[in-house]
């Protein structure tokens, strides 16, 4: 069963990989990046451009809709950026930090998306990967999340690589993993959630990496606190927890 | 100015079984769901789906095993409702023949129908394995920066529908909100099919004709449906139907001719 | 939400001799002329202008030798005025190094430019001499049907400035009507700039979000310039006023100095 | 000096153009095409679409404005169809009948409209070609205009090809030439106004053709002549005539 805290800290880390000035942008199924973006706009002093899926620019709303495709994310945006817009400012290299799923991890942020078993005969047939293939070589940034951080879902060999490319972060409910986007290099773990440690997340881990950076997650501010509460959006956090990859 | 108007049920009988089928809208928003219903009322077979993302709409299709082959980006229910459950199946079991996409891939193969031009560039999709899955080809920079690009083949649907709000009787159609990618789609098709909330005349279209999407001479037919987005959303009109969503999720076939009876176009309209 | 708002003078000044600029709009019509003026008016040199139909703006950069290279598909002042005379003197002399264009070849190259890809695809271009004197290149479908394509390079100009009816301290732009090809050149090039009727708040933009062509976060600087597509039109705020452009096309740099002094950005700014 | 009647032969021929339900469209610096749309609407009891460069879709105006580009076009339109739109709609091949002028024409219905001279050194530049390169091949037919009727404006060698494609017909103040789109064949005289004969054609045109089909054209009908006389244009079409393509 998910944890309100493991929400929470994917939310709390995700909104941290966001810069000051980034346009960001989240997609469709990804109700969590969704709720980083609206964190960060409420906890942290720096102005950023958040566009969604939806097709509204710097909407973030009182209470979060369910889907992070809903028309609640265009109430009161000045203009529509619709799909092929916000593709194209990608595909060009504006759209600094993209935030994308996955249901399998390795080491280099590459992800699998697509099937669990062989790909023309699946054991299990996952949703796509979305615009990742297209998408994560293009960003300066990509920040990855996983619900489920097990050594099935952060593996040292992929399935199928749906999509490579620019992966800066990868946020868990134990871990933020993390590896310079213009290497070809693995992650290293860069911090542990407190109630665990570097060992404990090698052991759930199944691709190994570096840990010697590696510190205890800094723990959630007033601020971060206050906004997540205002969010009051731990039911559709859950509920993205055990769904969305289909893996569970 | 032709009168385009006709029921749901002859537009789904317009559409030919093996056709490929363009649909508007991305998961639970803005898509011509009533159609798809008819679609299956109306049994079909042997379709193709072509979207970036289809959800309720393909996972309706396999679930009646109407569909048998698709082009899609990513498949989900959303809204916290995971996977498409019969959509799953239907590949697993090879019922569905999937080609799998990465959202913009199909757009651009779009904008190549759309302009008249064999193939279209895409950025990205290098490291991807769908790369050689798809056999897609890359082109050399002509022009000397040494770089390589992904081209992906033209993609022109068959027909192509979409859910607008409004339209008139010549087929222009009116969108609010973001259209996902019903621009281009309505572009690529051979074939351009409306469903619409409301009728509206002309001149009103003409007050604001910045609005209308798609003009309607490129439209064979409109139907005019209300709450045709049903069980999804249409902004700003209705919100998305979770509880009726959930219903649809429930297994078996009960469920499903219970849910195709509760649709909205089943209560209102006489079956022409 | 940042207020990006200057002057006209501001911003000709933030635009470097040498720049390559795109201006919106298409002939007479929906061009931000204003900044073309002002662009004279601070004794620009070397600029590139890159427009698929030019008139009124590269003939005024060309009469006060501002404008070095063009890529233009026509140019012609229009409207029964026929030629534009000091462009045509330049590229007569050797002044003015012309890349001759099809229209459609300029907003390929930009749609390139606008998705991160170095060349795009355009139909047609067989059989004009224009294929060979730019030295463009064809490519072979690569999925097998034969069919050759030219493909052009992606074009990024380093300014584009579009003249909107309303925009927001913010930028974002709102254009009535039809916008010939503003929206592709906003979406290839490096600074966009924003010239505009009148100022309006975010909140009345966003009652018809969908009018917006341009989101506020692309843009660098607005400039509010009542009247700023003058002599031109702007639909529907204007028509174009013949006896100005008549005016403008009087020989000699007296006429040329009463036309810049008769414009309305002359008449109401202070100069900044 | 151009007449009145030059300018009229010219609307109504390029308006016999027009076949029933067909796409038409006229561009740019095309006030002429534009008239023809206007009079086939109001002389033909058939269906056709209108596209206009200006954005409109079935715009008919009544009073026509001075620049085919201007805003009169969209009065009344139930859509904005702009220009990326109606280009992507010729590329493919849905523009059924395109409207375009030149400077210079040829036996195989190629145009001039680029310069007069060496390209690079010209003695006279003219405007250019607008989108003539790109959709002449590509629409099914096309329809050039030409004002000037002489040696040096119906030429056997174009000074520089800026189109070349499906030209169906040609019409000048004097005659109007066909030639099947499908096929790499030259012009035949199709009919001559009934001021001239065909002898009188070939001595005014450059390029040689067959004129064994040639008919004299037929009079103007009662309904094209009452929309004529509605349009009121004349001011305008006569200022097209000499200034157009600069060459005189």
């Amino acid at each position: 069963m998910p944890e309100r805290r493991d929400a929470e800290y994917l939310v709390v880390n995700l909104a941290r990989a966001i810069r000051p000035n980034e346009v960001t942008f989240s997609g469709v199924n990804s109700v969590l990046p969704m709720a980083a973006c609206v964190l960060a706009r409420r906890a942290y002093d720096f102005d950023f451009t958040y566009l969604s899926v939806a097709g509204g620019v710097d909407v973030f709303p009182k209470k979060l809709p369910r889907s992070s495709t809903d028309p609640a994310l265009l109430a009161g945006t000045a203009a529509i950026f619709s799909n092929a817009d916000f593709y194209d400012l990608a595909t060009r290299g504006k759209l600094d930090l993209i935030f994308l799923g996955a249901a399998q991890v390795d080491a280099f942020g590459r992800t699998n998306v697509s099937a669990i078993g062989d790909w023309a005969h699946p054991k299990v047939r996952l949703p796509g990967g979305g615009g990742a293939a297209v998408m994560m070589p293009v960003a300066p940034r990509v920040a990855l999340w996983r619900s489920e951080h097990t050594t099935r879902t952060l593996v040292e060999k992929l399935e199928f690589i749906t999509a490579a490319g620019k992966t800066a972060v990868l946020v868990t409910p134990y871990a933020v993993f993390a590896r310079d986007p213009a290497k070809n290099e693995r992650f290293h773990l860069a911090s542990y959630r407190d109630d665990t440690d570097p060992a404990a997340i090698v052991a759930r881990t199944g691709f190994s990496f570096e840990a010697a950076r590696a510190v205890p997650t800094a723990p959630m501010t007033a601020r971060e606190r206050a906004a997540l509460d205002a969010m009051d959006a731990f039911d559709l956090l859950e509920n993205e927890l055990p769904r969305v990859t289909g893996l569970r | 100015m032709a009168n385009k108007i006709v029921s749901l049920a002859e537009m789904a009988r317009s559409i030919p079984d093996g056709s490929s089928i363009g649909f508007g809208g991305s998961f639970l928003h803005r898509a011509p769901f009533a159609l798809v219903r008819e679609l299956v009322r109306r049994g079909a077979r042997g379709l193709e789906v072509i979207k970036s993302s289809p959800g309720y709409d393909i996972d309706l299709l396999a679930r009646a095993h109407a569909v048998s082959r698709a082009k899609a980006g990513i498949v989900a229910i959303e809204g916290g409702l995971g996977l498409a459950p019969s959509y799953r199946r239907a590949v697993e079991d090879g019922e569905l023949q999937l080609e799998e996409h990465s959202c913009m891939t199909i757009v651009a193969g779009m904008r190549a129908a759309a302009a008249g031009v064999p193939f279209a560039p895409v950025a990205g999709v290098f490291g991807s394995d769908l790369l050689a899955l798809n056999h897609w080809k890359t082109v050399a920079d002509p022009y000397g920066s040494g770089k390589e690009t992904v081209v992906v083949p033209a993609i022109s649907p068959d027909v192509a529908v979409i859910h607008a709000n409004e339209a008139d009787a010549n087929g222009d159609a009116r969108v609010y909100g973001s259209p996902p990618w019903d621009r281009e789609l309505t572009r690529a098709a051979k074939r351009v099919f409306v469903t619409a909330e409301r009728l509206v005349s002309s001149a009103q279209l003409a007050q604001q004709p910045e609005l209308t999407l798609l003009p309607g001479f490129m439209v064979e037919a409109v139907a005019i449906v209300p709450r045709g987005a049903w069980p999804g959303s249409l902004h700003p009109d209705y919100d998305v139907d979770y509880a009726a969503v959930e219903a649809y999720l429930e297994p078996g076939d009960a469920a499903l001719a219970r849910h195709l009876a509760a649709a909205p176009e089943a209560r209102v309209f006489s079956r022409a």
